[in-house]
C-alpha cells in the first residue's frame, strides 16, 4: 500500500546507505588499524590522551568523514529497524523526526570535538 | 503415528493429539483427511488439488511452512507430526488462515500486463514475438501458486504487516521482467516505498520454503537492481512488438478431412 | 506512538522474526546482521559522547578512562563484542550490496526443476557466507587476544 | 440472511468462470457500470483448472497445414459423432483468437526459436495443434486470467462461499443462495444474470485426477432446480493416472513419444489403434489398458492393491524431459520417488472429465425441461454440455472450451443486459426461508439419525469405482442403481457432529454429498438405459455403436423418486457418422 508520507523515494535513501557503507569500509578499517596491534602499542597505551589527540588532529579529515558516514548510515539503519518493528503508518514521520534530531545532535558533538582540538 | 494439531475454534486455542495409522507413502494431507473422517469431524483445513498445484493446503509442518499435500511422511523422518496454521496470518479456525490481506497486497502491485497502447491487449491478430530465452527471464516467477508459505517464513512480514511481502514483490518482478510488459513506471511508485521492496533484507527464507521453486528472494534482488538502475541511470526498458501477420496459402500436402456431407455456410 | 490496533497474527512478532531455527543459512546471517547493526549504532552514540571528552582536556579524558576501566574485565569484553560486530556487519554488508545492488551471487532465472533448490541460496551464496565467517572469526579472535591479554602479537 | 445485489453472479472460478467475468467487464468498460460477483467455494486461484497440464488446441498455423475443418473433423470424430456439429463449427473458429488474446494477457506459451507460439501432438489430433506452456498449461492460463481480472474495478470476490441452490421462479433466474464459510451466515445473491461454471464431478469415483472440490455442485444445483442434465453417462477416463492416487500424467507425455508397455514389455497399443498407437483418443487407450489388465497382462502394485501398466519415457532423454515435461518428473519423484528419466511410471485409467453437463444451447443459455432457455441463466465450461465433446472429449479440447465459452457466455450476458435492461428480481421470500431452514434447520440442526457423511461418501465412491467404470455391464449397473438408491435413503438420516458456524466443512461435505448422490444416480441409470457402446461409454453386453436408435442425447430430469429420461436428436450439419478407427 503506497504511503504518501515518505518525502523522497526510499531508493534514494538506500543509495545513500550503499554509498556510505562503501566509504566506511575504508575509513573504518583505517580507524581500527590505528587502535590495532599493528601500531605496536598494547591496548592500554592506545587509549592514552596524547596518542588519541595526535590521531584526531593529524587525521582530522579522515575522522570527520568517518563520523558523518557512520552516524548517517547507522541512524538510517536504526530508522529502518524502527519503522519495520513499530510499523506505525500515521506516525512514521515521528520516527523520522527523532532520527534526524539524534543525527543532528551526534554530528554537532562530533564536529565540535574535531574542531575544538 | 502421533499427530499434534494446533486447534482454534474462534475463542480458545489448544493442542490436540491424535493417534493415526499411516503408511510411509502417505502424505500429511492423507493423514489429515483420515483424522477428519475417522476421529474428529470438526477439524478444519483447506484442500483442493491434492497434487501440489493449487496452494490451498499451506500449513506449518514440524516448524517449517510447507504444503501438506506433497510432504510425505517418509520425508519427515520423525515419529510425530506437529501441525500449526501458517505463521504471520490471522487464524480463523484450526489450520485455516485469513488470506484477504495477502490477496490485497498481491493486487496492490498491479500484477497484470500493461502496455502503452491498451488496444494491443484488447484484440490480438498475432501474438508477441518472444524467443525461448526471453521467455526464460520471467517464467520461473510465474510458477507462483499463491500458497502464502513465503509470507509465513519472511522475517520482515513477521514484524511489519504493512510490508508488501515476497509474493507480491516477486509477481511485480515477474511482470517487470516480462518482455511484453511496459508498466514499470507505474509499478515503481508502489514498490519504491517505505514499506515496499527495500524492507526485504535478503533473509532468503521465502525461497527456502517455496514449494514451486519460484525463488522470490532472487526476484526481489533483481527488482532492487532494476529500481536502482531506473533511479540512477534512468534506463528505459525496450519491449517486444507483435509478430507481423502471415498470409500464406496452406501447403498442398496438408491433411484433409473427408468431404462434407452437407452444404455448410461459411465453410472454405 | 500508539500502534494501530491490528488483529493478533499467529506467532508473528520480533522473536519469530529473529528466530531462524530450521531455516536456511541466509536467515541466520539476517538475524546476525540486524543484531550487530543495533549493537554498533548504540555503541556509536556512546562513542561520540566518549570521544567528546578529548576536547575538554587531559583531566576530563583521564576521568572518562577511569570511569570505563571501573567496569573491569567487562569493558574489554564489551569492546571485543563491538569489534566482532563491526567486522561481521561490514563483511556481510558487502555481500548484501553485491546481492542487492549488483545482482551477483544469485544465479540466472531458470526453469524450476524438482527438487527446487533455489539458485539464490545455493553454491555462490554459501561460498560467500563461509568466507565471511572464516575471515571475521579469525580477525575477531586476533582482536580478542589483543584486547584481553594485551600481548599485542603483531 | 444477507441479500447482495449484483448485475451478474458467476459461480465457479475456474477458466470458464474467470474468462466470463473478464469478458463481461471488458465489454462493459464502465458504460453500464455492471457489477459482477465472482463466487467460489474455494479461494479464487484454487479451482481445479490449475491442474490442467496438457495443452489447448487451436488452429494457429493454417499456412503449415492446419485448418478449421480439420480441427472440427478431429473433434467430431473423437466425440464418436454425438457432438452437435454446428456448435463445434463455431467453437473451432473462436479458439484461435482466444489463444492469442490470453497470450497478450501474459500466458508464457512455449515458443519456437523464431518467437512464434509452439504446438505439439496430442491424442486424436491429425495436426500438432496443442498449444502448451511447459506442462502446466491450465495453471498458467488461470494465472493470466486471474491477474487480468484484478485489473478491473467493479467486481467483488466471494471466496469460500458455498452455493446451495439456484432460485428460479416461472422460468426466470432470480439468484443464488449460499453459505459464507468464513462467518457461516446465509447469503442470497440477487442477480439479473447468473453463470454456472463449476466444473466436473470426478470425486464420485475412488481414483480420479480431479481435485477434492470437483464434486459436481453445478450439476446438482441445476438438477435440484428442475433443469435438465444432458449426456451425464459419458465420463472420460484418462488413460495415464499415477497408480496410488490417480494424479494426472498428461497426455503430452505420450505426445512427446512415451510408450505404454504391459507386463511382458510389449507396446500393446498397436493391437488397438494400429496407426495412432499411444496417441489415439482417450477412450480407446483407456479401454486398451483395462483390457490388458483384465486379460492378466497388468502388473500388481502391492502398496495400493491395484493392477497397472507402465508408461515408459526413458528413451526421450533427460534434456527433452526437463524442457517439456518437468512437472511430470516432479510428480514421479514427489509421490513415488521414481525419476522418469530412468524408470517407467505405473499408470492406470483415472476419472478425468465429465462430457455431460447442464443442458445448454449454442450460446450457453441454460435450457429448461421443454427446451426453451431460462431467462437470465447461463452455464459454461465443463459444467455445461453444449455437447461439443459428444461422448468423448479430445485431449486439449477442455481448456479451450472453457475459454471459448467464457467468451461466448460473457458476450451473451452483456448483450442480454444491454438489450433487455432487466430489473433486479425479487423472489418470494418463502423460497429463501425454506432453503435456509433446509440447511440450518434440517441438516445442521438435526439431532436424530446416526449416519455418517464420510461413511456414505466412501461407499458411494467404491460403488461407482466397481460398477460404473471403463467397462460396464447391465448387471453391474443394476447393482449400482440399487446401491445408490439405498445410499440416498441413508442420506436422509445423516447427523453432523460439527455444529459450529465458522468453516463447518462437515456441513459443506454433507451438502456436497447430496449433490453427488443425485449425479451418481443420473450417471448410473443413464448408462444402464443406453444399450450401446459409444465413446467413453463402453458396454460389454452391447459392444458396438448403434447409430440407428442411439444417435441422440440423453436428457435427465429430476422426478419424484429418481431421474426421468428423454432423448433429443443430435444436430448433424457437417459429417454423417462413419466408423471410428484410428
Amino acid at each position: 500500500m503506497p504511503s504518501k508520507y515518505s518525502l523522497l523515494k526510499e531508493s534514494w535513501n538506500m543509495i545513500l546507505m550503499y554509498a556510505l557503507a562503501l566509504i566506511m569500509i575504508f575509513v573504518l578499517t583505517f580507524h581500527l588499524l590505528l587502535v590495532s596491534p599493528l601500531t605496536g602499542k598494547t591496548f592500554d597505551q592506545v587509549l592514552t590522551y596524547s596518542y588519541v589527540l595526535h590521531n584526531l588532529t593529524y587525521y582530522r579529515i579522515v575522522f570527520g568523514l568517518l563520523l558523518y558516514a557512520a552516524v548517517i548510515h547507522g541512524l538510517n539503519g536504526l530508522r529502518v529497524v524502527l519503522i519495520e518493528w513499530l510499523h506505525v503508518k500515521r506516525f512514521q514521520w515521528i520516527i523520522n523526526i527523532i532520527i534526524v534530531i539524534l543525527m543532528a545532535v551526534l554530528l554537532a558533538v562530533g564536529t565540535y570535538t574535531l574542531i575544538a582540538i | 503415528m502421533k499427530v499434534r494439531i494446533r486447534r482454534f475454534d474462534g475463542q480458545k486455542e489448544w493442542w490436540q493429539d491424535y493417534e493415526v495409522d499411516a503408511k510411509p507413502s502417505d502424505t500429511v494431507l492423507d493423514i489429515l483427511n483420515r483424522i477428519r473422517e475417522k476421529h474428529d469431524h470438526t477439524l478444519a483445513f483447506r484442500q483442493s488439488c491434492q497434487m501440489g498445484s493449487c496452494g490451498s493446503c499451506g500449513m506449518v509442518i514440524n516448524g517449517l511452512p510447507a504444503l501438506a499435500c506433497q510432504t510425505r511422511i517418509s520425508e519427515l523422518k520423525t515419529e510425530s507430526i506437529r501441525l500449526e496454521p501458517l505463521y504471520n496470518y490471522k487464524v480463523i479456525k484450526d489450520l485455516v488462515v485469513d488470506l484477504t490481506d495477502f490477496v490485497n497486497k498481491h493486487r496492490s502491485v498491479k500484477p497484470w500486463m500493461i502496455r502503452k497502447n491498451p488496444q494491443e491487449l484488447e484484440e490480438a491478430p498475432m501474438e508477441f514475438k518472444v524467443t525461448p530465452d526471453q521467455n526464460l527471464t520471467f517464467v520461473q516467477f510465474d510458477y507462483c501458486i499463491m500458497c502464502g508459505l513465503c509470507l509465513a517464513a519472511c522475517p520482515t512480514v513477521a514484524i511489519d504487516p504493512l510490508f508488501l511481502g515476497p509474493q507480491a514483490l516477486a509477481q511485480a518482478y515477474r511482470y517487470i521482467a516480462d518482455p511484453r510488459d511496459e508498466g514499470f513506471e507505474e509499478r515503481i511508485e508502489i514498490l519504491d516505498d517505505s514499506h515496499g521492496v527495500w524492507r526485504c533484507h535478503f533473509a532468503g527464507a521465502c525461497s527456502y520454503v517455496c514449494p514451486k521453486g519460484v525463488d522470490p528472494a532472487k526476484a526481489i534482488q533483481y527488482l532492487k537492481k532494476e529500481v536502482l538502475k531506473y533511479r540512477l541511470l534512468h534506463k528505459k526498458k525496450v519491449s517486444v512488438k507483435p509478430a507481423e501477420l502471415i498470409q500464406k496459402p496452406p501447403p498442398a500436402n496438408a491433411p484433409k478431412p473427408p468431404p462434407f456431407d452437407f452444404k455448410i455456410e461459411g465453410g472454405e | 506512538m500508539e500502534k494501530e490496533k491490528e488483529e493478533k497474527r499467529y506467532k508473528s512478532g520480533l522473536l519469530r522474526s529473529l528466530w531462524p531455527y530450521k531455516f536456511n543459512l541466509e536467515r541466520y546471517t539476517y538475524t546476525l546482521h540486524r543484531i550487530t547493526g543495533v549493537i554498533l549504532i548504540l555503541y556509536l552514540i556512546a562513542h561520540v559522547f566518549e570521544i567528546y571528552h578529548i576536547a575538554l582536556g587531559p583531566v576530563a579524558w583521564q576521568q572518562t578512562m577511569a570511569l570505563l576501566s571501573s567496569l573491569g574485565i567487562w569493558e574489554k569484553i564489551g569492546l571485543w563484542i563491538i569489534a566482532g560486530s563491526a567486522l561481521y556487519h561490514g563483511a556481510n554488508g558487502l555481500r548484501l550490496i553485491l546481492n542487492e545492488a549488483f545482482g551477483m551471487l544469485l544465479g540466472k532465472p531458470v526453469l524450476p526443476e524438482y527438487p527446487y533448490t533455489p539458485t539464490s541460496l545455493s553454491r555462490n551464496q554459501k561460498i560467500a557466507i563461509y568466507t565471511i565467517v572464516v575471515i571475521v572469526v579469525a580477525l575477531w579472535i586476533w582482536a580478542g587476544i589483543y584486547l584481553l591479554w594485551g600481548l599485542g602479537i603483531i | 440472511m444477507e441479500t447482495l445485489d449484483y448485475d451478474v453472479a458467476i459461480v465457479g472460478t475456474g477458466l470458464a468462470g474467470l474468462r466470463t467475468a473478464i469478458e463481461v467487464l471488458r465489454r462493459d468498460k464502465g458504460r453500464l457500470g455492471l457489477r459482477v460477483a465472482v463466487i467460489s467455494k474455494l479461494y479464487l486461484m484454487r479451482s481445479h483448472s490449475v491442474s490442467a497440464e496438457g495443452g489447448t488446441s487451436a488452429v494457429l498455423y493454417p499456412e503449415e497445414g492446419d485448418s478449421f475443418e480439420l480441427m472440427a473433423w478431429d473433434t467430431i470424430k473423437g466425440s464418436d459423432f454425438l457432438a452437435d456439429q454446428d456448435a463445434v463449427w463455431r467453437f473451432v473458429h473462436l479458439a484461435t483468437q482466444e489463444i492469442r488474446l490470453i497470450e497478450r494477457w501474459g500466458v508464457p506459451w512455449n515458443r519456437r526459436d523464431d518467437g512464434r507460439i509452439e504446438q505439439r501432438w496430442f491424442g486424436g489430433l491429425s495436426f500438432p495443434r496443442a498449444t502448451y506452456a511447459q506442462d502446466k498449461t491450465g495453471f498458467f492460463e488461470m494465472r493470466a486470467l486471474y491477474d487480468t481480472l484484478l485489473k478491473y474495478e467493479n467486481w467483488d470476490r466471494f471466496d469460500e462461499n458455498f452455493v446451495t441452490s439456484i432460485v428460479i421462479e416461472n422460468n426466470e433466474f432470480k439468484g443464488f443462495t449460499a453459505i459464507d464459510l468464513k462467518t457461516g451466515n446465509f447469503r442470497y445473491f440477487r442477480a439479473k444474470a447468473g453463470v454456472i461454471a463449476t466444473g466436473g464431478a470426478g470425486q464420485l469415483y475412488r481414483i480420479t485426477s480431479m481435485a477434492a472440490s470437483s464434486t459436481g455442485d453445478g450439476y446438482g444445483l441445476a438438477y435440484n432446480a428442475g433443469l435438465p442434465l444432458k449426456d451425464m453417462e459419458f465420463v472420460q477416463f484418462h488413460p495415464t493416472g499415477l497408480v496410488p492416487r490417480g494424479i494426472l500424467i498428461t497426455e503430452a507425455a505420450r505426445g512427446e513419444g512415451a510408450y505404454l508397455i504391459n507386463k511382458d514389455g510389449e507396446r500393446f497399443m498397436k493391437k488397438y489403434a494400429p496407426s495412432k498407437m499411444e496417441l489415439a483418443p482417450r477412450d480407446i487407450v483407456s479401454r486398451a489398458i483395462m483390457k490388458e489388465i483384465m486379460e492378466g497382462r497388468g502388473i500388481y502394485d502391492d502398496n495400493s492393491g491395484l493392477y497397472h501398466v507402465w508408461l515408459d519415457m526413458r528413451h526421450l532423454g533427460k534434456e527433452k524431459i526437463e524442457e517439456r515435461l518437468p512437472f511430470i518428473r516432479e510428480i514421479g519423484l514427489k509421490y513415488l520417488g521414481i525419476d522418469i528419466v530412468d524408470q517407467p511410471l505405473p499408470i492406470r485409467p483415472t476419472v478425468h472429465y465429465n462430457m455431460g453437463g447442464i443442458h445448454v444451447d449454442i450460446d450457453g443459455k441454460v435450457l429448461n425441461a421443454n427446451g426453451s432457455p431460462v431467462k437470465g441463466l447461463w452455464a459454461a465450461g465443463e459444467a455445461a454440455c453444449v455437447s461439443i465433446h459428444g461422448s468423448n472429449r479430445l485431449g486439449s479440447n477442455g481448456t479451450n472450451e472453457c475459454l471459448v465459452y467464457g467468451y461466448i457466455v460473457g458476450n451473451d450476458v452483456y448483450n442480454y443486459i444491454e438489450k433487455e435492461r432487466p430489473a433486479l428480481p425479487n423472489p418470494s421470500q418463502n423460497i429463501l426461508l425454506a432453503e435456509e431452514d433446509r440447511i440450518f434447520g434440517k441438516i445442521l440442526g438435526k439431532e436424530s439419525g446416526g449416519e455418517d457423511v464420510y461413511q456414505i461418501k466412501d461407499e458411494l465412491k467404491d460403488t461407482m469405482e466397481k460398477y460404473v467404470h471403463v467397462y460396464r455391464t447391465g448387471s453391474d449397473l443394476e447393482k449400482a442403481v440399487i446401491k445408490i438408491k439405498e445410499l440416498k435413503e441413508r442420506y436422509k438420516y445423516i447427523k453432523l457432529s460439527d455444529k459450529s458456524r465458522i468453516f463447518n466443512y462437515n456441513l459443506e461435505h454433507a451438502l456436497e454429498l447430496g449433490f453427488m448422490l443425485d449425479i451418481a444416480e443420473v450417471i448410473a441409470r443413464g448408462a444402464l438405459l443406453r444399450t450401446e457402446s459409444r465413446g467413453a461409454h463402453a458396454r460389454l453386453d452391447y459392444p458396438n455403436r448403434d447409430d440407428a436408435n442411439w444417435l441422440k442425447h440423453t436428457i435427465a430430469l429430476k422426478g419424484a423418486e429418481g431421474p426421468l429420461f428423454s432423448y433429443i436428436p443430435v444436430k448433424i450439419t457437417m459429417w454423417k457418422p462413419v466408423a471410428r478407427v484410428y
